[in-house]
This record gives structure tokens, sequence and C-alpha cells, in this order.
């Protein structure tokens, strides 16, 4: 899932000043299952934008909806009468929703979160990094551990001079990847593997190729 | 089967009295579904508590919190009532008495009469009078709104017939009525008649004949009533003037003192005075000077003595220990004069009152004497029923029970106890007859229609004073979408609520607010009581104005009504934003758990399997007896060790019961009649399934550190000394002096309640000295002899034995020091007015017992429970539900509750039982619609929920069309609302606290009221 | 030969090699390289110098070993070189210059994170990790091609390729010398291990090591720090990730008055020196002394590495 | 000028805080009239949105009332409430309200003085803080009636 945390309150302050009708509008995908931009949090986030501003004297009218999906067009073509009523939206979905909005309406459209990275839920409340979307999954040959993702340095072949006791030396909250590549790979039986090299990887289906696109030919029109 | 069936018929219980006593015991068996006649020959139920104003420890009346149980299209139909009518004759034996019913003629049709008043206001003179003040009430009924709800007609006193016939308006009045006379089958029989008062007439140093502005306290509570004589005005009946100055004076009619009384404590009345004292000061003017003239100071119930604290605390209460021995009113005086003495002057002091209360104890009636002895029934000289030292309730006639203040004096709880117990063995007698199957009511297209909402405004006057109603029913009304707006000073009267029906189907209502007391109280009785006129009960709110506002902020009347009515108006808007909700029926388990091996749970258990109950008894330690196998005898010499042996031996042998020793309670979840418990027999798991659940943990004997307790040979605790009075008798002959000290560890800051058993184990003690060595001198150096009921009277053989006792004060305790072989007491005599020093032999102190804290606060973690302050059981209503507990399907009983001696252990014990059986007698429960529910449509199927739930209930399902979502199953939901409050995408919400009703009370709440 | 670099020469012929470190200077200072590789004038086999070390920024590794290399003290530049800060493009424009201007041994590293370093917020290129660049610099040498494939014209660069070590990290020793084989199979001709402290770990990963063959793929040089102070032994022993500092050691300094312990430090270093000498396998020494070159000389003398051998 | 009398909103849990309400009442202990108490099954389902909520509608000060640690009729009701009562007072902060006059309490049934008395210390504390700063002249409160 794609995560995200919201943007300091002074920060959306500043972008929507200008203005006084905002359709403040949340995605139930993703960033409401890390609990970020769901229904919840626009509840949250519209009482928190109106109080700040009734504080500098300003009433804002704020409408929350909150759509299926943010990233879909016909998804966002649902809030058309709503964007008509509105002088300003803030997204609280992620980049790919706010872009979505911020393509199809002629309106500002603003990014209420930071979108972070794509990761999973440790727990409830915490979600860490697992996927870099490198576009070559190297998976299958870590353990099912990606070094790319979740080695600070990117390591593609064994645990740099840092490791220890488990936990990379940026910070001890994070475990070292190849520590835990290692274990897997014990666990599996296929310690060989490791001494296996990665060849230099080739980035230009990571981002290092420019945007990225895929296309079904089967179905699209 | 059991054995037992032979023993049951298919009669009824015969329930003589309907008081509280009667009422509760007539409930209790028709809820466990045994068919009940209760009879009371008043033309209206309720009995000598309807007369009270408000009662202690709660100050309040709470009447309504029982009476609508009665109504008789309530419980199933197991509950026959019948005023007017006395038992005429009984034959036969337990299990199959014959008793000859016979009613009296109302000569008013109840089921026409809808009590307009025609008749009273055109034939005053006809209407049959009730007990009390005269000229009285504006009403002749006893209560404000009795049930039956209608008038009685004394015909004797008409003279016009006809006329009397014509006035009323719809036909009514039968003159013509003649007496019925009925026999019924009984399979057993419960005396719930309750007890006279004494009447100090005959006292002419009290001037209670002569002197209007010396009353009775019962007297004096029709005055402070809000249906009394004075309409709730407190008056002096000389003058009608306020009084400045009020006096109480205590025993009268009780511990032998006067011509008359009875050699027994009656047991109430030093609570009772201690209440007149505060509601005078509280509710009609606290500059009244209140007094109370008292010889002991008797406030052993559960958490009475912070009772006793708060009146002198908090409002200013003075106590005297005095016994005024005149009561006068000298000519041209309008004063009354108290003359007395006191213990540390012996002058006489006269002191001047404008009305003096009689606190008249307890006698036995007449009437019931007669009945006791129609049932050949064993009593006392003084007239009341001879109970088994260890069954309080159970007579010498099998067959034949007792309760309340029949049985003896006592407050509210303890009949409440007893009745309870008494309907526990008399329904033992009877079998179970079949109940309806209950249908549960649907939800209708109509409840959800457009919102009709109408505003009951059931607080009564006296329990408001700082509220006016009138102008909150004003407001209610105009409160958009309210449609009806009224008050109803009757909560406590079921027949009231028809005139609540018709409106609400006269006006289309399909939301109710309720404004009264805290919905804990109010919420479940209105569901049941509005279901018939098809009011969904989730849509039913409660305004808390009276905990909330009428009490909290009772000395300032302008905020108590401005926050009534944002109450009421936020209740609106909560019900506004309310949905219909439907509720579920599921299978009830029918076995009990009963924790505890003490006497106490043993009796619970026994009582429980007796009537078929498969129950589970789980004991803590390694065997079966508890506390009491520390005990030798009870005070009027009943041989605890045989009564445990004989326990221990029915319990262990009884097929129905399960005993787990050594044996702790692990976790638990469910809810009544579908509980889950998990225990740790010796360190195995085993989970148990059961309905209901009995606590009888007990509690711990005191070791406090004081007076040399444990450094010292010579000093003791009562439980030590009275095994060495037992088993070395021998030892016991050479004594010379023994000190005896009370109240250690108890009455302290430490330890602030009474633990009630204390002073009658050290008399008995004495007792037991003297017995082996008659020239001992024995001291007793106390606070107040609390010697309740008949423990008075071997106090005052005590007393005549020689045993000397001492009233030491809080400021000025004894001292103990080694002193050689002896221990040394220094104490000072307030009489004689100086110190005293006693070698002696032995230091029996009377060290009480203490909450079993540790243990109690892990089970009540388990078993989610409230303790006390000081760490015992807390029962739903200290007064009226006395062993019931917050949480449903939970019962407490004996030490546990608070400490108390053997017999009131066992009545509990059966008073549990009974109560429990009410819940195991469901073959099904009704799951209340308190549970979360899942917008599929929105639910984003995150896991929050899932993981947030406490008790892992909701889960990700994949539906028809392959979608995974949360799914909340409304049977395991406990209804907390977690899920709810966490979901980040708003798709959970908790029934009956959804976010639209939370947040439109916030609207209002924070909307301004115009007051 | 695969190349003319010293180094290589000097293991060739089977001497103990010895390599020491030199930092260059945060500003446009040559004279202070000059100054710093004065110290080490004679007493080693080859000067690294770090690039951009503990993630600070300094003059580059490339200029600074051209300086040393122009100084006139007969010294050979070791160039180090992160994977930290560049592409592979850049990182072999870099090797091709530093060839041109007569650097032929190098030292191929990933670098410490920047997080550690006075630029917190810069990227983290990593465009290859430690073991794809020295495939890269071996390729560039032995194949004449480039990382992309394609020829490089004229002569390939011949550098001899270092990597570094660490015996102490995690996950354990048996990884960290598989870590080492993968190394050698990528290209590394010697290795600079991490500062050893405790010599019988380092016996450890020697041994499997040597049960792996490496020793004889490759020459190993272990790395050696003199501790100048008690309160640096602490600090290297709590702070630094992957350095294993026996309490021993922290209490020999400990134990020491202040003034004494610079000269405990390095008879410390040099006894260790002793031991390893012993271990089979090792083929040099790479002395660490941060910040303290000057002390090089001392330790060299004191652990009978002196003279080093002119080929 | 009359004394500021805060308004402070107390979610309180049914069983232990309400019932504790209850006490207070029974025993006639007084509390300041502008608290006003709003009942929950269990703290737990007190939601950050009611909490801000309270604050936009007007409230001076909210006050979440559960049982007890340990004591929760649902285990851990009151100790989610407690997180979530942090998390919203930084929310608070942000908003530029003072995050003082949000505060979580926990007691039993059983102590009716002490509801009493938390009552009248938060009034006292808020009182001292002065009215919410986003209760503005404009603001929703004082339209609704």
């Amino acid at each position: 899932m794609i995560t995200a945390e919201r943007k300091p309150l002074e920060e959306l302050l500043g972008y929507i000043a200008p203005y006084s009708r905002i359709l403040l509008l949340g995605c139930n995908e993703c960033v409401t299952v890390c609990a970020a931009g769901g229904r919840k949090e626009v509840g949250l986030l519209a009482s928190a934008l109106k109080m700040a501003a009734r504080k500098s004297g300003k009433e804002l009218q704020i409408v929350e909806h909150t759509l299926e999906r943010q990233c879909d067009p016909e998804y966002v073509e649902e809030v058309a009468s709503m964007v008509a009523q509105a002088d300003a939206v803030v997204s609280m979905a992620c980049g790919c929703g706010v872009q979505q909005m911020a393509m199809r309406y002629a309106k500002p459209v603003f990014p209420a979160l930071n979108t972070k990275f794509m990761g999973g839920s440790e727990r409830q409340g915490v979600w860490d990094e697992r996927c870099a979307g490198c576009g070559n999954c190297l998976l299958g040959v870590t353990g099912g551990i990606c070094p790319i993702a979740r080695c600070a340095k990117r390591l593609m072949n064994g645990p740099c001079g840092g490791s220890a006791n488990g936990v990379c030396e940026i910070t001890p909250d994070v475990p070292c990847a190849w520590h835990l590549i290692w274990e897997r790979l014990e666990e599996l039986g296929q310690t060989e593997d490791y001494l296996e090299i990665i060849p230099a990887k080739d980035w230009k289906t990571a981002q290092g190729g420019g945007p990225r696109k895929i296309i079904r030919e089967d179905l699209a029109e | 089967m059991q054995k037992k069936t032979k023993l049951q018929s298919n009669g009824s219980v015969l329930v003589v009295g309907g008081g509280l006593g009667g009422i509760r015991a007539a409930l209790d068996l028709a809820e466990a579904r045994k068919d009940v006649i209760l009879v009371d020959k008043a033309p209206c139920i309720g009995g000598l508590m309807t007369q009270l104003d408000r009662t202690f420890p709660t100050n309040n009346c709470d009447l309504c919190t029982v009476a609508p149980f009665t109504a008789k299209d309530s419980r199933g139909g197991h509950l026959d009532m019948r005023g007017l009518t006395t038992v005429t004759a009984v034959k036969g034996k337990e299990g199959n008495f014959t008793v000859s019913l016979m009613t009296a003629p109302r000569f008013v049709n109840v089921e026409k009469c809808t009590a307009c008043g025609e008749c009273q206001r055109k034939y005053p003179e006809c209407v049959s009078f009730a007990p009390g003040l005269d000229p009285r009430a504006p009403t002749c009924m006893r209560y404000p709104k009795a049930t039956p709800y209608a008038y009685v007609i004394d015909m004797a006193k008409c003279a016009d017939k006809e006329g009397l016939k014509q006035c009323c308006p719809v036909g009514a009045i039968e003159t013509d009525a003649l007496p019925k006379v009925e026999e019924a089958q009984c399979g057993s029989i419960i005396l719930a008649a309750g007890a006279a008062l004494f009447d100090p007439s005959h006292l002419d140093y009290f001037g209670y004949a002569a002197q209007p502005d010396v009353v009775t306290s019962l007297e004096y509570e029709r005055i402070l009533s809000a249906s009394g004589p004075t309409g709730g005005k407190l008056l002096r009946p000389s003058n009608g003037q306020p009084p400045k100055k009020v006096a109480w004076i205590q025993c009268v009619g009780s511990r032998g003192l006067q011509k008359g009384a009875g050699a027994y404590c009656s047991s109430a009345c030093c609570m009772f005075a201690l209440k007149e004292a505060m509601v005078t000061r509280e509710r009609f003017d606290s500059e009244i000077e209140t007094t109370i003239f008292y010889m002991d100071m008797r406030a052993f119930g559960k958490d009475y003595e912070k009772y006793l604290n708060r009146a002198k605390e908090q409002y200013g209460v003075r106590l005297v220990h005095s016994r005024p021995h005149d009561v006068l009113r000298p000519v041209g005086m309008d004063k009354l004069q108290i003359l007395y003495t006191v213990d540390e002057a012996p002058k006489h002091i006269t002191e001047e009152f404008d009305m003096v209360v009689l606190s008249t104890g307890f006698k036995m009636n007449e009437d019931v004497k007669k009945l006791a002895e129609d049932l050949a029934v064993e009593l006392y000289a003084d007239g009341f029923p001879k109970t088994d030292c260890f069954n309080a309730v159970a007579t010498s006639v099998p067959g034949v029970y007792v309760c309340g203040t029949l049985q003896g004096g006592k407050d509210i709880p303890e009949t409440m106890t007893q009745a309870s117990a008494a309907s526990c063995l008399a329904g033992a007698k009877v079998a179970v007859t079949p109940r309806p199957k209950a249908e549960l009511p649907a939800v209708t297209p109509e409840c959800a229609g457009s919102p009709r909402v109408g505003v009951l405004v059931t607080l009564c006057d006296h329990e408001s004073t700082a509220l006016d109603t009138t102008a909150l029913v004003e407001y209610a009304k105009s409160i958009p979408h309210v449609v009806c707006a009224a008050a109803f000073e009757a909560a406590c009267d079921p027949s009231s609520f028809d005139a609540v029906k018709a409106a609400i189907l006269a006006n289309g209502v399909n939301r109710v607010v309720v404004a009264g007391s805290s919905p804990r109280y109010e919420l479940e009785k209105y569901q049941a009581m509005l279901a018939p006129v098809g009011i969904n009960k989730y849509l039913i709110e409660v305004a808390n104005i009276r905990e909330q506002a009428a009490w909290v902020h009772a000395g300032e009347p302008a905020a108590a009504n401005a926050k009534a009515k944002q109450l009421v108006a936020m209740a609106v808007a909560g019900v506004m934003a309310a949905k219909p909700l439907a509720d579920h029926v599921v299978p009830a388990n029918k076995n009990a758990l009963v924790v505890g091996g003490g006497v106490t749970g043993m009796t619970a258990a026994l009582e429980l399997a007796g009537q078929g109950a498969k129950v589970c008894l789980v004991e803590k330690t390694a065997e079966l007896g508890g506390v009491a196998r520390n005990l030798v005898k009870t005070i009027e010499g009943g041989d605890v060790q045989a009564l445990i042996a004989d326990l221990v031996e029915k319990t262990t042998s009884h097929p129905n019961i399960k005993v787990f020793t050594a044996t702790e309670i692990v976790d638990h979840s469910g809810q009544v009649g579908l509980f889950r418990t998990g225990l740790s027999v010796n360190g195995a798991y085993k989970e148990i399934e059961h309905g209901a659940t009995i606590l009888a943990t007990g509690a711990t004997p005191n070791q406090p550190q004081a007076f040399l307790l444990g450094e010292n040979s010579r000093v003791c605790t009562q439980l030590d000394l009275q095994k060495v009075v037992n088993e070395q008798p021998k030892e016991v002959k050479k004594w010379k002096n023994v000190v005896m000290i009370q109240c250690v560890g108890s009455r302290d800051a430490d330890n602030p309640n009474c633990s009630r058993l204390c002073c009658q184990s050290s008399i008995k003690n004495a007792l037991a000295i003297l017995k082996e060595n008659p020239n001992a001198r024995i001291f007793v150096l106390y606070r107040d002899l609390r010697t309740y009921g008949r423990f008075e009277e071997y106090y005052q053989k005590a007393r005549e034995l020689g045993v000397i006792f001492v009233r030491y004060s809080v400021d000025n305790p004894p001292k103990v020091e080694a002193a050689g072989h002896y221990a040394n007491v220094t104490f000072t005599d307030v009489i004689m007015g100086r110190q005293v020093v006693v070698s002696a032999d032995c230091v029996g102190l009377s060290t009480g017992f203490v909450a079993s804290r540790k243990s109690n606060e892990a089970l009540a973690k388990v078993f989610g429970l409230p303790l006390t302050d000081d760490g015992y059981f807390a029962e739903m209503h200290v007064k009226l539900r006395p062993v019931d507990m917050d949480k449903a399907g939970f019962f407490v009983a004996g030490c546990a509750h608070s400490p108390k001696v053997i017999a009131e252990n066992l009545t509990q014990a059966r008073a549990a039982a009974s109560r429990a059986m009410t819940v195991l007698a469901n073959d099904t429960l009704v799951q209340e619609a308190k549970f979360a529910h899942v917008d599929r449509a929105r639910c984003a199927a995150c896991l929050v929920c899932v993981r947030a739930c406490p008790f892992d209930v909701p889960q990700i399902t994949v539906d028809d069309k392959g979608l995974g979502r949360s799914y909340i199953d409304p049977v395991k939901c406990h209804g907390c609302g977690t899920c709810a409050a966490e979901c980040p995408a708003k798709a959970i919400q908790l029934n009956q606290f959804e976010d639209v009703q939370i947040l439109s009370s916030l609207d209002q709440l924070l909307a301004k009221v115009n007051a | 030969m695969k190349t003319n670099s010293n180094l290589e020469k000097v293991l060739a012929a089977g001497h103990l090699a010895v390599t020491a470190e030199c930092g260059p200077p945060r500003g446009a200072m040559p004279d202070k390289v000059r100054e710093r590789a004065a110290f080490l004038e004679g007493v080693c086999d080859a000067v690294n110098v770090t690039d951009n070390q503990t993630a600070m920024v300094r003059m580059s590794s490339l200029s600074a070993s051209v300086i040393i290399k122009q100084a006139g003290f007969g010294l050979n530049p070791l160039l180090q070189m992160v994977s930290r800060d560049r592409n592979r493009l850049s990182m072999q424009a870099d090797i091709l210059g530093a060839y041109s201007l007569g650097i032929d041994t190098m030292l191929c590293l990933s670098g410490d994170h920047t997080k550690f370093g006075d630029h917190p917020n810069a990227m983290n290129v990593h465009d290859l990790d430690s073991i794809q660049m020295l495939q890269m610099v071996k390729g560039m040498r032995d194949e004449g091609k480039f990382q992309g494939g394609q020829d490089i014209k004229g002569d390939p660069p011949k550098m001899f390729i270092g990597a570094a070590a660490n015996p102490f990290a995690g996950p354990n020793v048996q990884v960290r010398a598989m870590r080492l084989a993968k190394k050698v199979r990528a290209g590394a001709d010697f290795i600079q291990t991490q500062c050893i402290f405790n010599v019988d770990k380092f016996e450890q990963w020697m041994e499997i090591v040597r049960k792996m063959g490496l020793h004889k793929q490759t020459a190993i040089l272990a790395g050696v720090t003199p501790i100048k102070s008690v309160g640096a032994a602490r600090y290297m022993q709590k702070k630094v990730p992957g350095m294993d500092v026996p309490q021993e050691i922290v209490d020999r300094m400990a134990a020491t008055p202040k003034e004494k312990q610079p000269e405990e430090g390095i008879k410390i270093c040099v006894e260790m020196m002793e031991r390893i000498k012993k271990i089979e396998g090792v083929s040099g020494f790479h002395i660490m002394a941060i910040e303290w070159e000057e002390k090089v000389a001392e330790i060299c003398e004191k652990a009978g590495l002196l003279p080093r051998p002119q080929l | 000028m009359e004394q500021f009398e805060p308004v402070i909103v107390a979610f309180c849990c049914h069983y232990c805080a309400y019932t504790a309400a209850d006490t207070a009442g029974s025993q006639r202990l007084s509390y300041p009239v502008g608290v006003k108490i709003v009942r929950v099954p269990c703290t737990g389902k007190v939601d950050a949105k009611h909490l801000l909520t309270a604050f936009e509608k007007g409230a001076d000060g909210v006050l979440v009332a559960g049982c007890l640690v340990g004591d929760c009729h649902f285990k851990d009701g009151n100790v989610k409430a407690a997180r979530r009562v942090e998390f919203t007072k930084k929310y608070l902060e942000e908003i530029g309200i003072e995050a003082e006059r949000l505060e979580m309490v926990r007691m039993s049934a059983g102590m009716g003085r002490e509801f009493a008395e938390t009552a009248t210390a938060i009034t006292e504390k808020i009182r001292a803080l002065g009215p919410s700063p986003v209760k503005g002249k404009n603001c929703c409160c004082g339209k609704a009636a």
C-alpha cells in the first residue's frame, strides 16, 4: 500500500489562505488503511482547519467527502459538482490522487498529505517501507526481503560493515535488511544463494528511466 | 430429575404482605417462573416504604425502581396480586397448603376507575382512610400514585349510596359489591406482612399524646413528604410555622427502655433519624438545628459509618449521647423543652426545641401474630416468630418462611435480602410453570418515521426541590419535534403509565425522552414499559436531571434549572439521531458458577443445585469452609463446626455440584446467560460455561498493628480469644481481669467502616468466659455498642452478669502496655471522670474484618465488576438490589459484600441464589442490540477493527461478490465501541452510540439554552 | 603481474605489506596533504587516500592522490572510491583519469551513510554496491570494457583492486567470510580489514577464510589502529557500529595514567600486530592512525616492519 | 464583568466515570455547572473527532473520564482512549489551542468525590486559561436555540 502522513496544519493553512470554500477530499484506499486520509482523518482535518482559521477570524466552509479511490478518473468525476462549489480542493489522497484531481479540475488542488512510501503494516499503527518500485524485482533471490527498499545503502550483495546486532547503523529502529535476508536464507536452507553476486542493477526499469507507464494492450482502448 | 420433585406441588407460593419485602419475594418467584399469589390487606401495595419520604443511605425514594415491575402485565403472568385480601384459614402442610383468602369489596371497579377524584370531592367522608396525620394528603391514596391506581370506598360511612354511585363519571362505583372468598393451593408460604410501629402515646414524659409538636419518626417523614399533609412543607403541627430546632430521641419502644418496649433493638431507627436530620437540613433549611439524642449510634450496615460521618461532618447534625428523661412544654411557651444529662457532667440540662421526633421502634403486628399462631409458628414472647439460628427466614413450621420487619426490626436492604432468601426457600417447594414464549417487538417502519418526540419528566418533586418541573415541561414543549411533554410524578406507579401510554398513542409519539434519574436506573425500566405502545427501546433517551442537575446543583436552582433544560435538549437531540433496533434471542446457559467455598458459597451452591441448576463451586484454597472454620459457636449457641461439616458433606455429594478446590479464576468473557470463565484448577486450565455467577469470596480477619497485637501474648483478637475459651478452659478459669477493646482497626482512617459483627462477638466471648469463670471481671471498652436486633438481649444479659461496659472516645483511646505477666490497659471512665488501669490476663481486640482487597481486585478485574472504596464488591443498589451487581448475571453474598455474622451470610447466600434463579430460569436470552455494525460499502478492510477489538470479534469475511470486508458478530460483540472510534473509514458505528447521536448531543450541549 | 602497483609487487615478493591512511583536508590546502603524507615517507607500501571519509566533504581522493604522487616522497597513493557519491559513469571517468595520472591502486567501498556526515540531506547514490564496483573495475582492467559493455579506447586502466572487509559486523562471522568470498570473486586483489582489536574473533574469521581458500586468492591486510586515549577506546567500543573493542583493552587504557595513554595505545597496537603476524593467511597491515599519521613510523618500527622493501 | 464560566464537555464511560458522577450527585457533591456529561459505553468509544468537534462547537475544555487503569470493562479501552487524547492534544497544539484544555482522567464508580473534585479542578484550570481561542464571536455556538 501507499503510505502517507498528514502535512503540518500551518502549511495547509498557507495553501488555502486565499480561499474560503474548501472541498476536503479523502480516499478510501491506501491512505485510509494507513490512517492518513480516510473519512476519519478528513473529519479531523476539517475540524482542525475550521478552528485554526477561526482563530485568525476567518470562517471556512469545508465540504468533506471521501472517494472510493482518488487515482481513477471515474471516481474523481463524481465530485464535479462539489468542486464547482469550492474555491479550492484539499486532497487527502496520496500524490497520485492529488494529481488525478489536478488533471481533471481547473481549480487549485493542494496536497494535505506527504506521500511516503510503499509499505506494509508491521502492527497496528506502524508501517514500514517494503518496496522501492524498482521495476525489476529481486525478491526471488533475496529470501523475499528487498535490500533495495530496506537497506539504507541499497546494497545488493550483503551487509555492510555497519550491520551489528541485527540492526542498521543508520538507526537501531531499523533492522539490517541483510541480516533479515540471511536469517531467511538460513531458514529456507538457501544460504548458498548468498554467494551469487547480484550484478549491477538496471535502474532504467526504476524511476531512473523516467516516468514509467504500464500498458496492457488487451485492456487498453 | 431431582428428588425434590416430590416436594414440589403444582400450586403457587403465597406471599402475605405487599410491602417492599413481599414485592421482592413475589417478583423473584415470578421471575424464576413460579406462580405467586401476593395478598395485602390494604387496597394497594407498597407497605411502609410508601409512607417514607426518602430512605437512607441514598436519600432518595427509589420506590420507582421496584414498583413498576408489579404492573399486572409484567412478569409473564406468574404474579397474581390481590389487594384488600386477608388469609382466613390455612390447612395442610409444606408442599400442599390450602389457604382461604377473603377479598373485601373495594366498591370501585379497578378496571374502570380513572382516579379522577370526583367521588372524593363529592363524598370525602366515603373514601377509605389511610394512616398518617390528619387532615392529610391532597388525595387519600396512601402514596401519590398507588397500585392499583383507583379509589377505595368505605361503604360503612356512606349515607347516600345512590348519589355516590351516580357521581362517578365512568360508573366505576359498585355499591353492592360483596366480599369474595377463594381457596388456593400453595406449596409454601412467605409471611412478609411487616411490623407495627411502637405507639408512644402512653409515655407521658415524652408528651407525645399531649404535644402536637412531638411526633413519631414516621409522622415526621409524612410531614417531609411531598404527598404528606403539608404538601411537602416542613411545618410545626402546632402553629404551622417552620421549625428552627428539631430533636430526635432514639430508642423509643426499643431496647426494653420504656413500658411496652421490646427488649430488642429495632436496628433501623439510628439511620432513620440521621437521614431525617440530613434531609431536614438539605431540603428545607440548612439553618435548622438538628440534634439526635442517642445511646449508641448503630450505623452498622455497609458504608453506614460513612453516612454517619457525612451527617456529622458535612451536614452538621449534632449528636448527643444521652437519654432525655422528659419532654415538656411549660405553660405559655410555644417551644418544647428536653431535659437531659450528659456523661461528662451530672447536672441536668434543659434545652428548647420546636419539634421533637420520637424514633419509635418496631413491634409485632397483632393481625400477623394471629396468622402466625394459626399456622402454629413458634413465637418469641414479644410475638416475633422464632427462626433457625442458621436460617433467619425459616420458621418452626416447614414450608412457612418469614422476611422483613415481620421477622424483626430491620432496614430496607436487609428486608430485600431476606425477601429474596425466603423466595429461594419457598420457591424450591413449587414447580416451575411454563412461561409463554416471549415475543420480541418487531422494528416497525413507524418506529423510524419522521421523529415525533415525547418528553416525560418523571422526577418526583421531593427529589427535585431545586428544579421547576413545570417550567421544564414548558421548555420541552418548545423544542422542535417534541409533540408532547408532561410531568409524571409517579414513576413509582405502573398504572400511571397508562396515562403516559395514552398520551404517546394520542400524539403519535415515536421517540421518547425520559427526564429523570440516571439512565443506569431509568433506561431499562422505560424500555420495558414503553414497548407495548410500540416505542422501540432504542428510541428512548434519558436526561439525567436528578443526579446531574437537581442533586448536584441543589444549592443553585437557577443553574440547576438551566442545566436540566440543556440535558433535556441534549437528550432530544440524541433521540432524534437514534435509530430503531431489534434485539436477538439466543439460548441461555442454565448453569451457575459460585466463587468461594465458605459457608456462604456452599449454601448458595446447595440452594441452586436443589432447584436443579448445575453448579461449579470454585474455592481458592485446598479446603471448603472458609473463615468460619475458625469459629466455634454463634451467640445463640449454634454449632458452627457442625454446620460446616454438614454443608461440606452435602456440597461434595450433591450430583449437581462440581467442586473445584485450589482453583483460581483466570479469565472471563460473555454476558448474562452466556458466560465463559477460565479456571486454573491446580494449575491446569479449564473453561466452564455458565449463565449466572455468585461471588461469595468472603473477607479477611483484620490484623491491625495496634494495642500490642502480635507483640504481647496477652493481647489477642476475638477470634483467638474464642479459641482459647473453647480449648483451654483451665486457663480461662485462672483469669481475673479481661479487657475487650472494640473498633480496633474499624471506624478509623484506614478502615472507615464498621465491621458489624464485633460487638456481638465480644459479648458472645464475654458470656462464654463467664460461663467458665463467673468471677472474671470483664471490661468492654466501646465507642458505640452495636448489638442490633436480638443481639441486644445478649448485651443486656452480659450487663446483668456484671460485664462492665465503658465508652471511650476516638480522641482518647485506651492504652495497652506490657506489664510483666499482664497487659495493663489504661482508659478513662467518663462517668466517673477518672483514669482506670486494669492489669488484664487477656486483652481481646475486636478487630473485625477487612476486604480481601488484593484478591477482590484481581477478581473484579477479571469479571469487570466494581468495588467499593474499601475493597468490597459493590452491589447494584445499596437499598433495593443488595445482592445484585452492576453487571447483569452477577450476584454477591456474604462477607465479600460487607462483614456480617454467619446467619446473615447464609441469608444473603440464599438471596443471591434466588436472584440467580431469576436468571437461570430463562431458556433464552434477549441480546440487546448493543453491538457495532459495519457499513460494508465504506469498509476498507484495513484490519484496524480486527486489531483494536479487545475481544477479537471483528473478522474480515468475503461476501458473495468476493469482497473482503469486516464483519462483527452481534452475539459476540461486547459493545465497547473501540472499533468504531478507531475505524479510519468511519465504516463502523456502535448501536445506541452512533457518531451522529453523540455529535448531535454535542451540538445541543454547546448551543445556548434560552433559560 | 596484473598491474604496476607497488603494493602488488610487495605482496608478490612475499613481504608483509604495509598500507597507511591519509585523510585529505577539508579545504583547498595542497600543503596540508603533503604535510600529512610526509609522515608516511618510507614506512608504507601504499597510502590510502580517503574519499569523503565519514561522509564529510573533503578534498577529492583523486586530487589528493595526485598531490601525494607528485610530492616526491616516493609514496604510492591508493585511491579510495565510495559508491555513495557517484554513479557508474562518474566512477569510471575518475578511474580513467586517475590511471592517466599514474594511480594504479584503488579501494572499492560503499562508504559511510550520509546520515553520519555533514550533508545528511544528501542523496545516497549507490548506483552500484561495492561488489558491483569491484566487478566493474576488474572488467575495465581485464576485459577493457566499460560497465555498459562498450570497449575502452586505448589501454585499459590497470588498477590493483582492493576491497574492505569487516570480520566483526553482523549477522555473523560466517556471513562476513562469505561476503569476502563474493568480493574476491568480484575482483578484489587485496583486502583491508576493519580495525582489529578482538584478535580472537579475527582468528575465527581467518580460519573460515582459510577453509574457503580465500587467503590464497587475495591478500589480506589486517587493519590496526593505535588508540590515543581511554575515551577513544570507549567511543569505538560503544558508538561505532561494526567495531569490536574488548573490555580488557578499555580497562587497560583506563588503568593507565592519562599522559601515558597514547604510549600505551601504541604498545597495545604493536602487541596485536605481533599476534596477527602469526596468523596464517595475513599478508600485511593496514594502519589507520586517524589524525595521528606521525605515529605510523613508530608503530612500524616497533612491529619490525621497517625498512620497507624497495622493488 | 461576570466571571467566565467555562463550558466543559466530559465524556464519561458508563461503568466508572458516569457512575462516579451519579455518586457525586447522590452524595450532593456539587461541581461546576459548566461541566456537561456525555455518556459513552467506554472511553474507548471516544473518537478524536468527538474531541475536536467539542472544541469546534465551542467547548472551553474537554474531559475524557474512564476507569482506573486495569479496571476497564473492555480490557483496555481506557488505555486506547489515553493514546487518542495524546494524539488529539498534538492536533490541538497545531491548531493553536492549549493542549491542557483536553484531559484524560480515570476513576472508579465509587469515586464521586474525585469526580466532583476533578470537575472543579479542571474548571478552575480552564477558567485561568480563559475562553477557548477558537470560540470566536462568529462561532456556531450561540446561534442555535
